[in-house]
């Protein structure tokens, strides 16, 4: 546990030295990514002997704090989360050795850095922290160093937009959490976490409403997520991943931490869970469809995200209310799997995007174009990243998803309980899979392929390889969890067993989730596309590249004719216009000789734009009516508040 | 076991590989006999593979490697699929509980690719036929589900081999015969689309404006055009072992028996699908989704029906 | 008992008075009737000790002489208008002093005095005399009018003062300091009207500072 | 020592009127309160016996004068830098002001005797007038004007409630005294209908001091239009020692058994106050104004923690160390906005941190302190007030208070980072950060983070003190 501590300890403060080197000097960011990497590798030390030793592991030491100890505990569960935040922050922080460096960046470097150690350390101390008040500092210290992170470039007033938001939202969280421990420490008589599956359900109501208002708005549920699109497309890309892959997911930890505590688990804990992911999840990719910003795009798939690892997490809580250990173990699983998954295939996203950007100067997607040919190693990566986030086999994404598929298949074997509804999750992760999978040709397809579509696309480089190697990193780490699932079976047993309780653990690899048989699909497949790809490849290598696209007839193709990406997400977006509202611009086509005509669409957040603006301006005015009439500048009418005062509380005095 | 797990294996391949272009080759005669011509022989796809596979390449200077990845992925995934499914009463080589899922995302993967190739030719109409693709058959995707969701009710496992297993007969007569009519049609109708035929496409079309899938391949030639083609038609066996299996899940125990009961089957409904071509009109396109979720609608009931 | 009543009474009628008057100087005057009155009850309640004679004379000269000089000065320096700024009318302030009147007598029944102190008025009187001030300080604009709510206000905590005075000594003349800030009060105000500075501002009002 | 702790900031005021050099007299400010403090640390820690009829400290008031002189001394050391730089008003009437001041707040602190405590109440609203007329223009007299008005109404009838109290002993037979020793010592003997109507009237009374809603209408005034060093001496100290003086009433009431009544009415004020600053924070321009309705919010919170009692007390106590120490830091560090931009309006102010580094760093930084946020000491207080609220089963209460941070939190992070973030519009600030006017608010603030990662052992031995001496029950 020592090299836990020393872990935290070191990345929390690996920024701080920066501080004292010039502004334009290397010295400060070399050190603060050495510290990082060393840090990560003290944690992922604690963190692996843990779980080979297979006892969790404590830390427990006096602290002059009412109430609080500071007791660090490790365990599968923590563990599931604490090694993709380990990978994701190491890449990072090398990553952004380039990406931002702080020759380049005098005024922000070095406040970028500092709060991204700051980040990273109170991630790991609350992800590894058993007492109450530790895990609210280390969420709340995570939570502002989040907004700084977010708002590194506050000259722009897009950016402190989003941060204003973003903090707003996770203070509420946040102020519900603080309800929330305050009802667990009374529940359980102390701050710290009570033993696991020992509180009783009495009372649970209230408890688990605050967890899942202030813990989901973290992750990003719908209609939660108001913050997340803007924040993570406002932050440096590589603060976006760490955002995007590690911090919502704290939110979810809590959610698990906090259904481990409870003895029994009421059956409507799990039906909102899978109703609100099955939401997120529809909502959150059919509003990634509909935008161009390509952080924004990938912001809200981690909301689609979100939602599926919430329909996991719903199906093991259904599993606890109805005693089914295999829905249990498929549902955890599922969930915890796809929490590392998401970790990793969408920090690679946004680091490749970051170099896209990096290189086009652009987060529009219509700004990019046929960057493959000029960013082959990016585009490829990114091209990986895709298949993955689309669920895909044969990388890691669809491993977690197919643990989710069968778990939602499980109620089928119950016919009596109400549970036959749980079903419905299979189809809604269909169209999930259809709609991510459609999302991704189209990112993919109008960033990378065809012809650039503006001048500094077409003058794009290659990004160095200090930013490559770590997404090259990601990228084995996917196909490694998509080829050779197996290896993570013991952490996941684990947290299962650690999590399930009295409902009885069922292990994995039993005959219900043949992994094995799964990596083997995989290796065929690959093997398969690896050898007659490489026979098409033979074959085709000396064709020369010489002649034009086939234009239909058409002479004089431009590179401004090719699908947009507006036009690539109109046939679907329509069918969705009922929840997301989406504004169309021109499309019309007037007359036998029509003019010039653009067609372009903008989708404002449902939740955000139509229904929160709205209500927060007008109690903004109510509230300012309110003050004109009661703080109305006449002292007369101020001693009339006196005498009021002293009525009032003399009638109560009297009564 | 080995041994018969090669055999499987062995023959599967075998009935996939030599019978899947014969499919075209019937449904191309039912619609010259409805349209009172004599047509192009049954062979004719396999003529017209041989000689694409025997021409060369010709690229757009605008594609990348990606450009060739669509016909890699169109011919390998079928392939594969084909592994994972039972052809008739020949039960799948690999089987596995949850092979369903990797059946349907094997698919997505395909999907992926071609669209993608597609948009690597930077032409508006590929780019056109891309968006119709991803969009219709991620609406046809939910029906599947369904539809599965309903055979996994009936039985006891979750592999297609359970799935499709020979209680399917004794299903037929219970009261799950009417789900299993309706599912029947949906995933009909989802062959249709997954494999653009009529009345959501024409793959005969001369006009790029209307069409879908050919139009993603328009910049592919020789070789390549040849495993698209190969590649569509071996998908289109996989998806009609799943439907035939359905509609005659009758089991003989002799391999060859089994296997002309399957090709029969399969014949008749290239059959059924000629038909279908020669006497509907293709919709609007506008009119596709709707019709897609209409059937969705349908496999919805037919879940409703079994778990009650 | 009678005679301290009667002053009580006499108290009472001149807050109505002053609720009712539309003339500055007139509520002034009354206000220092009404301290000179006040003046008279520590020997009335507690006989001719030498205590109480102190704190008579210390009344006296704050609340009947001293602070109603000072007010009548300021106006005279400072050209105040003579005129009383209601807000609410003088009827309406009249009917609201005679319903707080009635307020102070029904629950003066909740507090009970001790036998010694039995059938005064003094809470109803004290309560009433603060509430009539409490309305000459919301229910007038000018500050000055402020300052004569406020020592009507004082007046009324005088009077349970008085009913403490032999018990506690210290206390009551230490109430009588209350009356040091309303010198401080118009001192204020004087200094500033007479400061060029603010020859032009409008005083009287002070209600810029508002949401 | 007690005594002398009173009467030498006294004797320095006196030297400083006679003083003839400018920064001399300036430099007795921090020289002067240097030395207060250091006695009053002494005095807290029980160096010296602190124990009278008259004057004298318990555990409360150990507390209150220790977080009140430590303000103060980091309120003179500013006030050096501060009066530096306004030569143009000078500072002969500030600094006699000030160190009167300090007297009166520590004597208001030490007296055990209600009638003494009033009196020096009354001395820091006099004392205070001028300060908060510093700058000598329209808008500063007005404020003043309210601020006496007001206070001097609710002082009267702190002054009626003290006399109730008084007949109350009379009327319960007891001997009749003002000394809170004897009155607590015969509390259940007190007259209970002038026990309760005293009691009433006094948290009116110093309530109107302390600024709970609807009392608090001088407050933005007030503090808006001092300096802000006046308005966090304000923020920080004088609503602390008013807050000593209502707890006094508690002490009184619970002692005589109707401890339940008084913590209600407390916590019925608290409630309203917390909500009545949430409605004037929400799109609040005038970052002093904000800061004002913030002090009315956390006096709100101060009242509620004590309302419910228990653990939650003891919040309480945590509370007002934190409040008077964030506060100080932010109103120091909102004068030096102010100063550079001229403005204390969002509408001029523009990317403080830019401008001034220091100081809009502090500010920030003092907001995420105030709102709760980890790692600063109030988020301690706050959480252990919460889970003191929801420890009594008062789900509606607990779920209130939280709603009002929430809205709080949104107004004033509104304000606040539209200060501080940005480009600054003008390239060339008046005023540009000097030590000597950020070294106390950063001290604050450095202050209220160590607060909020280790709270020493005596220092939570002398809250649990505080906290016990509110729930001595007859």
């Amino acid at each position: 546990m020592i090299w836990l501590v020393g872990g935290i300890l070191l990345t929390t403060l690996s920024g701080v030295p920066g501080l004292f080197f010039q502004r334009d000097s290397h010295g400060g960011e070399r050190i603060a990514c050495l510290l990082t990497l060393t840090g990560t590798a003290c944690g992922l030390f604690a963190v692996a002997t843990t779980l080979i030793s297979g006892k969790d592991a404590d830390l427990e030491l006096p602290w002059a704090m009412p109430g609080g100890t500071l007791a660090l505990h490790l365990d599968p569960i923590a563990a599931t989360f604490l090694l993709p935040l380990f990978l994701i922050v190491a890449t990072g922080v090398v990553y952004g050795l380039r990406y931002w460096p702080q020759h380049e960046n005098p005024t922000n470097g070095r406040k970028l850095r500092l709060f991204y150690g700051l980040i990273s350390g109170a991630m790991i101390l609350l992800l590894s922290a058993s007492n109450g008040i530790l895990f609210l500092m280390g969420w709340e210290v995570m939570a502002i160093a989040g907004f700084f992170l977010i708002t590194t470039e506050e000259h722009k007033e897009e950016v402190r937009r989003a941060g204003y938001i973003y903090l707003i939202a996770t203070h509420a969280g946040t102020l519900a959490l603080f309800a929330l421990f305050a009802l667990l420490s009374q529940a359980s008589g102390a701050l710290m976490f009570p033993v696991a599956h020992t509180l009783p359900t009495a009372g649970s109501t209230l408890i688990f409403l605050l967890g899942l208002f202030g813990f989901g708005m973290k992750a990003g549920l719908m209609p939660l997520h108001i913050w997340l699109p803007g924040a993570h497309a406002a932050a440096p890309s590589h603060a976006s991943a760490l955002l995007s892959g590690v911090m919502i997911k704290t939110g979810i930890y809590g959610l698990v931490r906090l259904t481990s505590l409870f003895a029994e688990i009421p059956a409507w804990w799990g039906w909102t869970l899978l109703l609100l992911g099955m939401i997120s999840g529809i909502m959150g990719v059919a509003l990634a469809l509909a935008q161009h910003d390509i952080k924004r795009l990938l912001a809200y798939h981690s909301v689609e995200n979100i939602g599926i690892i919430a329909i996991g997490l719903g199906l093991a809580l259904l599993g606890r209310s109805y005693h089914l250990p295999e829905l249990v173990a498929l549902g955890l699983a599922g969930c915890l799997l796809h929490v590392i998954n998401h970790g990793l295939f969408k920090s690679l996203l946004f680091l490749s995007a970051g170099s896209v950007i990096h290189a086009v100067g652009s987060r529009e997607i219509d700004h990019f174009g046929g960057l493959l040919k000029r960013q082959p190693w990016t585009g490829a990566l990114f091209l990986g990243g895709a298949v993955a986030i689309s669920a895909l086999p044969p990388f890691n994404g669809f491993i977690s998803e197919w643990l989710i598929y069968l778990g939602a298949f499980q109620p089928l074997k119950h016919p009596a309980s109400a549970l036959g509804m749980a079903v419905l999750a299979a189809p809604a992760l269909a169209l999930i899979g259809g709609l991510a999978l459609a999302c991704f040709v189209k990112v993919f397809g109008v960033t990378f392929l065809g012809e650039p579509r503006s001048k500094a696309a077409a003058h794009a480089h290659e990004a160095p390889k200090a930013m490559i190697a770590p997404m090259a990193l990601l990228l084995a780490a996917c196909a490694w969890i998509g080829l050779l699932p197996t290896t993570l079976l013991p952490l996941l047993n684990g947290a299962i067993a650690g999590w399930s309780g009295t409902t009885g653990s069922a292990q994995l690899a039993g005959t219900f989730a043949p992994l094995g048989w799964v990596s083997l699909a995989g290796w065929l497949l690959l093997t398969l596309l690896i050898v007659t790809g490489f026979r098409l490849h033979r074959r085709s290598r000396k064709v020369p590249r010489d002649v034009a696209t086939w234009g239909c007839g058409y002479r004089f193709p431009t590179s401004r004719m090719q699908y947009t990406a507006s036009s690539f997400a109109d046939s679907l977006v329509r069918q969705f216009n009922f929840g997301l509202w989406s504004k169309r611009h021109g499309g019309k086509v007037p007359g036998l000789f029509p003019p010039a005509a653009q067609f372009s669409s903008h989708t404002p957040d449902a939740v955000l734009d139509r229904v929160l603006f709205p209500a927060f301006r007008g109690t903004a005015r109510l509230c300012r009516y309110l003050r004109a009439r009661i703080q109305n500048g006449e002292t007369a009418c101020y001693l009339l508040y006196v005498v009021l005062t002293v009525i009032a509380l003399m009638t109560f005095l009297t009564l | 076991m080995i041994g018969r797990l090669a055999l499987s294996l062995i023959s599967h391949l075998i009935l996939l590989l030599l019978f899947a272009p014969l499919l075209q080759g019937v449904i191309t005669k039912t619609k010259s006999i409805f349209g009172g011509r004599i047509g192009p022989p049954l062979l004719q796809p396999y003529y017209d593979l041989a000689r694409l596979f025997r021409k060369e390449f010709i690229f757009s200077r605008t594609t990348t490697w990606v450009f060739l990845a669509g016909p890699v992925v169109g011919l390998v995934v079928p392939l594969l699929a084909a592994l994972l499914i039972p052809f008739g009463g020949l039960p799948a080589p690999i089987s596995f509980e949850g092979d369903l899922i990797l059946f349907i995302y094997l698919f997505g993967l395909s999907r992926f690719f071609t669209a993608v190739a597609a948009l690597d030719t930077g032409s508006s109409f590929e780019g056109m036929g891309a968006v119709r693709e991803v969009t219709f058959s991620c609406l046809a995707e939910p029906t599947v589900l369904f539809a599965l969701l309903v055979l996994a009710r009936l039985s006891d496992g979750l592999s297609l081999n359970a799935l499709l297993g020979p209680h399917l007969l004794d299903a037929w007569h219970s009261e799950a015969g009417a789900s299993l009519g309706l599912i029947l049609v949906c995933l009909f109708v989802v062959l249709l689309v997954e494999n653009s035929r009529i009345p959501f496409d024409d793959p005969d079309t001369h006009l790029e404006l209307t069409m879908i899938h050919e139009v993603m391949v328009l910049d592919h030639s020789g070789p390549a055009l040849g495993m698209i083609l190969y590649g569509a038609a071996l998908k289109m066996m996989v998806l009609g072992a799943l439907l035939v299996r359905l509609a005659l899940p009758w089991q003989t125990g002799w391999w060859l028996s089994d296997a002309l009961l399957f090709l029969g089957g399969l014949s008749g409904m290239a059959v059924l699908i000629g038909v279908v071509e020669s006497t509907m009109a293709r919709l609007l396109l506008p009119r596709v989704p709707q019709v897609l979720i209409g059937t969705s609608l349908l496999a919805v009931f037919a879940l409703v029906l079994v778990l009650r | 008992m009678g005679l301290t009543n009667s002053l009580l009474l006499a108290v009472l009628l001149i807050n109505f008075f002053t609720l009712g008057s539309a003339r500055l100087v007139a509520c002034i005057r009354m206000v220092a009737l009404q301290g000179a009155l006040l003046a008279l009850l520590p020997p009335a309640t507690h006989g001719l000790s030498g205590h109480a004679l102190f704190l008579a004379a210390g009344a006296l000269s704050f609340k009947g002489i001293f602070i109603p000089w000072l007010l009548l000065r300021a106006i005279r320096e400072v050209r105040i208008r003579r005129e009383v700024e209601p807000i609410i009318g003088f009827v309406p302030t009249m009917i609201l002093g005679a319903l707080t009147t009635a307020g102070a007598f029904l629950f003066a029944d909740f507090l009970p005095l001790i036998s010694e102190h039995h059938e005064g008025l003094y809470v109803p009187a004290a309560l009433a005399t603060m509430f009539a001030g409490f309305l000459l300080l919301i229910t007038r604009r000018k500050a000055i009018t402020q300052v004569l709510g406020y020592l009507m206000l004082e007046n009324g905590i005088f009077i349970i003062g008085v009913l403490l005075s032999s018990a506690l000594p210290l206390m009551v003349e230490a109430g009588v300091l209350l009356d040091l800030l309303v010198g401080v009060f118009v001192m204020g105000i004087v200094i500033n009207r007479i400061n060029r500075e603010f020859s032009t501002i409008n005083t009287e009002r002070l209600s810029a500072l508002k949401e | 020592m007690l005594l002398l702790l009173i009467l030498f900031p006294l004797v320095i005021a006196a030297i400083s009127l006679a003083v003839p050099w400018y920064q001399a007299r300036s430099w007795l400010l921090p020289a002067g309160s240097a030395l207060h403090l250091l006695l009053s640390v002494l005095l807290a820690i029980g160096h010296f016996p602190a124990t009278g009829s008259w004057i004298g400290l318990d555990a409360l008031s150990r507390l209150v004068l220790v977080v009140t002189s430590l303000l103060f001394f980091g309120c003179a050391l500013y006030a050096v830098g501060y009066l530096d730089i306004r030569r143009d008003r000078g500072n002969r009437i500030m600094v006699p002001c000030l160190l009167i001041f300090l007297s009166a707040m520590t004597l208001a602190v030490s007296a055990r005797h209600l009638g003494l405590m009033w009196m020096a109440v009354e001395a820091t609203t006099i004392s205070s007038a001028p300060l908060i007329y510093f700058n000598c223009n329209r808008l500063s007299i007005e404020a003043t004007w309210k601020y006496l008005l007001i206070c001097s109404v609710g002082i009267a009838l702190a002054m009626l409630g003290i006399l109730f109290i008084a007949y109350a002993a009379l009327g319960g037979g007891s001997p009749v005294s003002l000394q809170l020793d004897t009155l607590l010592a015969n509390a259940t003997s007190l007259s209970r209908p002038w026990l309760h109507a005293g009691f009433i009237f006094l948290l009116v009374g110093f309530g109107t001091k302390m600024g709970l809603a609807p009392l608090h209408t001088w407050k933005p005034d007030a503090y808006g239009e001092a300096p802000g060093l006046v308005g966090a001496l304000l923020a920080g100290g004088l609503t602390s020692v008013a807050f000593l003086a209502i707890l006094r009433g508690v002490q009184l009431m619970t002692a005589a058994g109707d401890g339940d009544m008084a913590r209600q009415v407390l916590l019925g004020m608290g409630l309203f106050s917390l909500m009545l600053a949430a409605i004037f924070m929400v799109r609040q321009p005038d970052i002093k104004r904000m800061l004002a309705y913030s002090s009315v919010e956390h006096m709100g919170l101060l009242a509620i923690g004590v309302g419910i009692g228990g653990p939650a007390t003891f919040g309480a106590m945590l509370h007002l160390i934190n409040n008077a120490l964030t506060k100080g830091g932010l109103f120091l560090a909102a004068g030096n906005i102010q100063r550079a931009y001229d403005s204390k309006c969002i509408s001029e102010i523009r990317g403080a941190i830019v401008t001034l580094p220091i100081s809009g760093t502090l500010f920030l930084a003092g907001f995420l302190a105030i709102s709760g946020s980890p790692p600063f000491g109030p988020f301690v207080s706050k959480f252990t007030l919460l889970r003191g609220i929801f420890g009594s089963d008062r789900l509606v209460v607990g779920m209130l208070v939280l709603l009002c941070l929430a809205i709080v939190f949104i107004g004033m992070g509104t304000t606040v980072l539209a200060a501080t973030q940005g480009e600054p519009e003008q390239k060339s600030p008046l005023f540009r950060d000097r030590p000597l006017l950020y070294l106390s608010p950063l001290c604050f603030i450095l202050l209220v983070l160590l607060l909020g990662v280790y709270i020493p052992e005596p220092l939570q031995a002398a809250l649990h003190q505080a906290a016990a001496l509110l729930e001595v029950q007859p």
